[in-house]
C-alpha cells in the first residue's frame, strides 16, 4: 500500500480548487457531508450517460449494467462494512435518517411492546433518538438514555441498571458534536449479556476509521452516503440476514411485494422487502466508488492522518488562545475523531461561523441536530470543526487566523 | 472583510455587547411571547405591557447570535412608547427591509424603504446581504408580531 | 417558441450515442424512467464540484449556494405544477413511491378512522395500493377499486355509488401499463361533491403533458424525479398548503424538528417537517434543472409530438401484424399517452424483450407494478413500449422489424 | 444473432412448444409446490409422487416465458423415474450449472460442470450469458426442490 498521501486526495477533489472572497476554500465541516472525488462524480456521470434504465424485471443490455451497477454497489458497501451476506444484509434508503425509522418502525413494531425498553445515550444524533419517540407515543415504548460525563464521556456507571430487562441499545459510534468514539465492542458485550440487541449510528465513523460489523460484534449498523465521500440521496442498513429476514416491510409498493390483489398484498423476501419504489440507482453506483476509494486509501491510513491533524488542533488551540477557545469534547486524543466543537469566549457559534466564512473558512454553527446532548451542557450551539482525508495541517493555521480575528472583533 | 463590516456595524456591535430593555415582565399584566428560530438555536421572549393601545413597556430575555441579539434590542429601543399603530408600521417597515427579491437571490438588493424613518434600525441593512442571517434578524420581529396577536385577542 | 425539434433534444442525450451489440439504442422504456440530458447531469456535477455542502444550518458561501440549489429546485418543481406556493406545497423524498407512503400515513392516520373508505382504481401503480393496504392493516380503513372497462377505461358506472362517503380518491392521472389518460377534471369534481379529497398519481403524466394542479382542481399530486428527464433518487409531493400544514410528520429525524429533549419532540412547521435527515440535494439540483429544460421544449408540444408517434406506432402495428401483436390498452388515440403494452402471440413477453434487445430495442416486460389490472385482464405480463420527447418515428421501424423475427423465431 | 441462438437453443423451444409432463396430479397422494418469480411473472406448480423413495411421476402447471416453461419441461423428463438421490443430484448438478461466478459478473463463465451427466438440460447451459434469465431457469427446480422438502416433512 502507497502511503496517505492527502495531497494527493486534495487533486481529486474539485470543489478544494475553488476559491470563495478570493481565498481557497478550508473545509472544515466533514461531519456535516464530505467533499466528493472527482470518480464518484464521474461514476453517476457515467450510469447516466451510459447504463441509466431502471433496475430489475428488464434484459436490455443498458438495464442489466444499471442493475449490476446497483446490485455492485450494493456488494461493495457490504465488503466496506464487513458483511459476509451482502445480499442479504445492505438495504439502501434514501439517508441514515430513513435507515433509523425503517429499524425503529419495522423491527420496533414487530418486536417491541409496550413497556419495552430502549436505551439511546444523550449524545445521540435526533435521527436516532426522534424515530424512537415516534414509536413511543405510537405503542408505548420507553425510552431511557445513558448519560455523559463531565469530560464528554459516555457514563457507564448506569449501564446495568438501564439496560436490565432492555430489548434493544441504539448507539452512535462516534459522536457528531463532541468526537467522542464509543466503546462498541465493550457496549455490545455487555448488552447482549442482558439480551438486548444492538444497532450502531456509524454515519459520524464510517468514513474515518475501520468499519467491521462481525468484529464490532453488532446486530445492525447505519450509515450515511453523503459522509463518505458518496452523494446525497442514499443511505445504508445493516442487519444480520436473521433480523432482516424476521422483519416486516415498511415503505409500501412497487418491488417490495411477491404479489398484490385488490385485496392485499404479499411482501417479497429478502433486502427487496425495504426497497419499494425505484432505488437511488446512481447514488448506489456512486457510493460503490467511493467506498472502494476508501478501501484504497485505506481505513487504518485515514484514521492515524485524521487523529495527527485533530491531536494537533487541539494543542494548538489550546496554546494560540489559552482557554478563550474551548472544545466541546475530550482533548487528551483518546478515543476520539477529528471533530471539534468550539465555544469561542463571547462570540456566539454563527458570528464564528460567519467571520470565519471571510476566510474561506468553511465550519457549522449550531446544535448539530444533538438538542438533548446541548441541554446536557446548557449549550445552544457551538462552532463545529471537522476533519476529512483530504484535511491540511495547514488548514489549521487559517482556522487560528480567522479565530483570532472573531475574537477582536466581539471583544 | 468589507463584506464583514456591512454586517456587523458598530451600533449592531453596540447594542449585542449592551443590549437594551434586557429582563422579563410579570406575566400577567404583561404579556409573553416566545420565538426560536430552530436552525440555529436562537430564542427570544419578548415581554410586551400596552395601556391604552400604548406599548408602555418591553423586555427582551433569551439568547442568540449578534445579529438576532442586536435585532432585538434595537427593537425594543424603537418601539417602547409607541402607540399600536406605530409598531404595527415599525414591523412592517423592517419586514420589508428584510426581504430579499426571490429574482434577485444571487444578488439581493434591499427593497426600497424609508431608511430615515428607521432610525438606528438602519444598521440592520447590510444583514440582506447575508441571506441565512435575515430569519437571526427578524426573529424578535415576528416574536412582537406574535405577542400583539395574542394580547388581542 | 421554437418548433418542438426531437433531433436536438436528442443531441442532448449522452445515452441516444451509445451502441449495444453493434446496434443504436432504441430506447422505448421511457415509462419505467427517462433518459437524462446533459445538462441535467450537468447540474449535479457541478454542485458537487462547486457547491457541495449540507443545505441550512450553514452561513459559508458553498453551504448557502447548496441551500439555495435546493430550494431553487424545489421552486422550479412548484413551478412546473402549477403550485402557487411551492415553498409551502412542495415536499422532497426519495421517489413517488416514499411520497404515496407519506401521504397514505401522515395524512391518512389523521384524518382517517376504522371504516373510512379511501377510493382507488383498478389500473393503479403498487405505489398507489400497497400503502393503502398498510394503513388499512393498521387502522381499519376501507379500500374500493374503480374499475376498468373492456375498452382499457375507467369504468365510471358505479363512481357514485364508491365514492358515497369516501374519504379520498387517489388515482393515477395516467396508466403506466394502458397508456389510458384518465379524466382529472371531471372526477375532481365529482369527486369533490362527495366531499372526497383528490390525490393524484402523476408519475406517468408529468414529463409528457402540461400539469397545473389549479387547472385540474386537485389536492395532492405525486411525481417522480426520473421519469421526467431528471435523477433517481428524488420524488415530489406537493398538497394544498392547509392540507399539508394539518398534517402530522411521517420519518423522524434531524431537519423536521423544531425541538428534542430527552422526553420528547416538537415537529417544525411547513415542508421542513416531512424532510428528515439531509435531503436529495444534488438530487434537487437535477431535477430542478430537467423541469427547467421541460418547460424549455414545452409541455404541450411534447404531448403533441408524443400524441402523433403513438398514432402512427398504433396504426402501423396494426397495419404489420394484423392482430399478431394486440396492444393492452385504447387504440383509438383519444386521451392515451405514449405507453403502449403488447402481447405478442405465442411469444411471452420475457422473450419478446430478449429478440428486441439483441436489435438495441430497449422495452419492458412483466406486471409493470399493476399487478391488479395484470389479473383484471387475466395476463401475466406484458410486453411495454413507451415514448419519450426524444424517441422518433424510425424507432417504430426498428420495434416492427424486430417483432417480426421475434414471431418467426416462435412461430 | 448469434447470442440469442445461444440461448433459444432448437431443444429449448421445442420443449417450450411441446411441454412434456404437462399437468396436473391428484393431491393426496401427488404433494404440490407453488413458485413464482415476482420480477417477471413467472408461476410454476409442480405436482409428485413419490413412492418408495422414486419419483414415480412429475406434473408441472403454470405459466411463463420460454425458459421458464421449458426448464420445468426438461427438468421433468430428467427426474422422472429416478431416486430421490438422483433427482437431488440433478437439482445440484443444474443449480452449478446456472452458478454465475461474482467475479465475472461482467463476463458469466459457467462452472464446470459434467455436462454429459446432465443429457439434454445441457441446452439450457446458455442462460448463463444472460443473467436475468437464470431465475427464469431455475424456478422450476427451486419449485421441486421446496416440493421434496416439503414430502418429507
Ligand atoms: C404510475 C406510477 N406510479 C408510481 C410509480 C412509482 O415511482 P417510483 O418507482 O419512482 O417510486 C411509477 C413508476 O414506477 C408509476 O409508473
Ligand atoms: C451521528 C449522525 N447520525 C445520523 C445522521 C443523519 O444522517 P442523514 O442526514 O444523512 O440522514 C448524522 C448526520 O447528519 C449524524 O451525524
Amino acid at each position: 500500500m502507497t502511503p496517505f498521501d492527502p495531497v494527493q486526495v486534495r487533486s481529486e477533489i474539485p470543489l478544494l480548487a475553488r476559491t470563495v472572497h478570493d481565498r481557497p476554500v478550508i473545509y472544515l465541516d466533514s461531519a456535516a457531508t464530505s467533499l466528493t472525488p472527482q470518480r464518484v462524480i464521474t461514476a453517476m456521470s457515467t450510469y447516466y450517460q451510459r447504463s441509466h434504465a431502471n433496475v430489475h424485471r428488464a434484459v436490455y443490455v443498458t438495464a442489466e449494467e444499471a442493475t449490476a451497477l446497483y446490485e455492485g454497489g450494493r456488494r461493495d458497501v457490504g465488503l466496506f462494512l464487513g458483511s459476509t451476506h451482502p445480499d442479504e444484509e445492505i438495504v439502501f434508503t434514501k439517508n441514515a435518517t430513513e435507515a433509523f425509522n425503517l429499524f425503529a418502525k419495522s423491527w420496533g413494531r414487530a418486536n417491541l411492546e409496550r413497556g419495552d425498553v430502549v436505551v439511546l445515550s444523550q449524545m445521540e444524533h435526533h435521527a436516532n433518538i426522534v424515530p424512537w419517540f415516534q414509536l413511543r407515543d405510537e405503542i408505548g415504548i420507553e425510552i431511557k438514555f445513558l448519560e455523559v460525563t463531565d469530560d464528554f464521556r459516555l457514563d457507564l456507571s448506569r449501564f446495568d441498571e438501564l439496560l436490565e430487562g432492555a430489548k434493544l441499545l441504539s448507539i452512535t459510534g462516534m459522536s457528531n458534536v463532541l468526537g467522542t468514539i464509543n466503546p462498541l465492542r465493550e457496549l455490545t458485550q455487555r448488552a447482549h449479556a442482558f439480551g438486548a440487541l444492538v444497532l450502531v449510528d456509524a454515519s459520524q465513523s464510517a468514513a474515518h476509521g475501520p468499519t467491521d460489523v462481525v468484529d464490532f460484534d453488532v446486530d445492525a449498523l447505519i450509515c450515511t452516503g453523503h459522509k463518505m465521500l458518496g452523494p446525497t440521496g442514499i443511505g445504508v442498513l445493516w442487519a444480520r440476514r436473521e433480523i432482516l429476514a424476521a422483519m416486516p416491510p415498511f415503505l409500501g409498493g412497487g418491488g417490495m411485494i411477491a404479489d398484490v390483489s385488490v385485496d392485499g398484498f404479499t411482501p417479497a423476501s429478502g433486502v427487496t422487502k425495504f426497497e419499494a419504489g425505484t432505488p437511488p440507482i446512481a447514488e448506489a453506483a456512486g457510493l460503490g466508488e467511493a467506498v472502494r476509494y476508501l478501501r484504497e486509501l485505506g481505513m487504518e491510513a485515514i484514521a492515524t492522518y485524521e487523529k495527527g491533524l485533530t491531536d494537533d488542533a487541539i494543542a494548538r488551540l489550546a496554546h494560540e488562545f489559552s482557554g478563550r477557545v474551548r472544545i466541546i469534547g475530550p482533548t487528551d486524543g483518546v478515543a476520539r475523531g477529528g471533530v471539534l466543537s468550539l465555544d469561542v469566549e463571547g462570540v456566539h457559534p454563527h458570528d464564528v461561523a460567519q467571520v470565519l466564512d471571510q476566510f474561506g473558512v468553511c465550519i457549522r454553527p449550531g446544535h448539530h441536530c444533538a438538542k438533548p446532548l446541548m441541554k446536557r451542557f446548557s449549550l445552544a450551539a457551538t462552532a463545529r470543526v471537522s476533519f476529512g482525508p483530504y484535511s491540511l495541517q495547514s488548514d489549521t493555521n487559517i482556522l487560528i487566523e480567522s479565530l483570532h480575528h472573531a475574537l477582536e472583533l466581539f471583544g | 472583510m468589507s463584506n464583514l463590516d456591512d454586517l456587523y456595524r458598530e451600533i449592531i456591535l453596540d447594542h449585542y455587547r449592551s443590549p437594551r430593555n434586557r429582563g422579563e415582565l410579570a406575566t400577567p399584566p404583561a404579556c409573553r411571547a416566545e420565538g426560536f428560530n430552530p436552525l440555529c438555536g436562537d430564542e427570544i421572549t419578548v415581554f410586551i405591557q400596552v395601556e391604552n393601545d400604548v406599548l408602555v413597556d418591553i423586555k427582551i430575555s433569551g439568547h442568540g447570535c449578534s445579529i438576532s441579539q442586536s435585532s432585538a434590542s434595537l427593537m425594543s429601543a424603537a418601539v417602547k412608547g409607541k402607540t399600536l399603530d406605530q409598531v404595527h408600521q415599525a414591523i412592517a417597515t423592517f419586514k420589508q427591509l428584510m426581504t430579499v427579491h426571490e429574482a434577485n437571490i444571487d444578488d439581493p438588493e434591499p427593497v426600497a424603504v424609508d431608511i430615515r424613518a428607521l432610525g438606528e434600525l438602519a444598521a440592520l441593512q447590510g444583514v440582506v446581504k447575508f441571506p441565512v442571517r435575515i430569519k437571526c434578524a427578524i426573529l424578535a420581529w415576528n416574536t412582537l408580531d406574535q405577542g400583539l396577536q395574542d394580547f388581542v385577542s
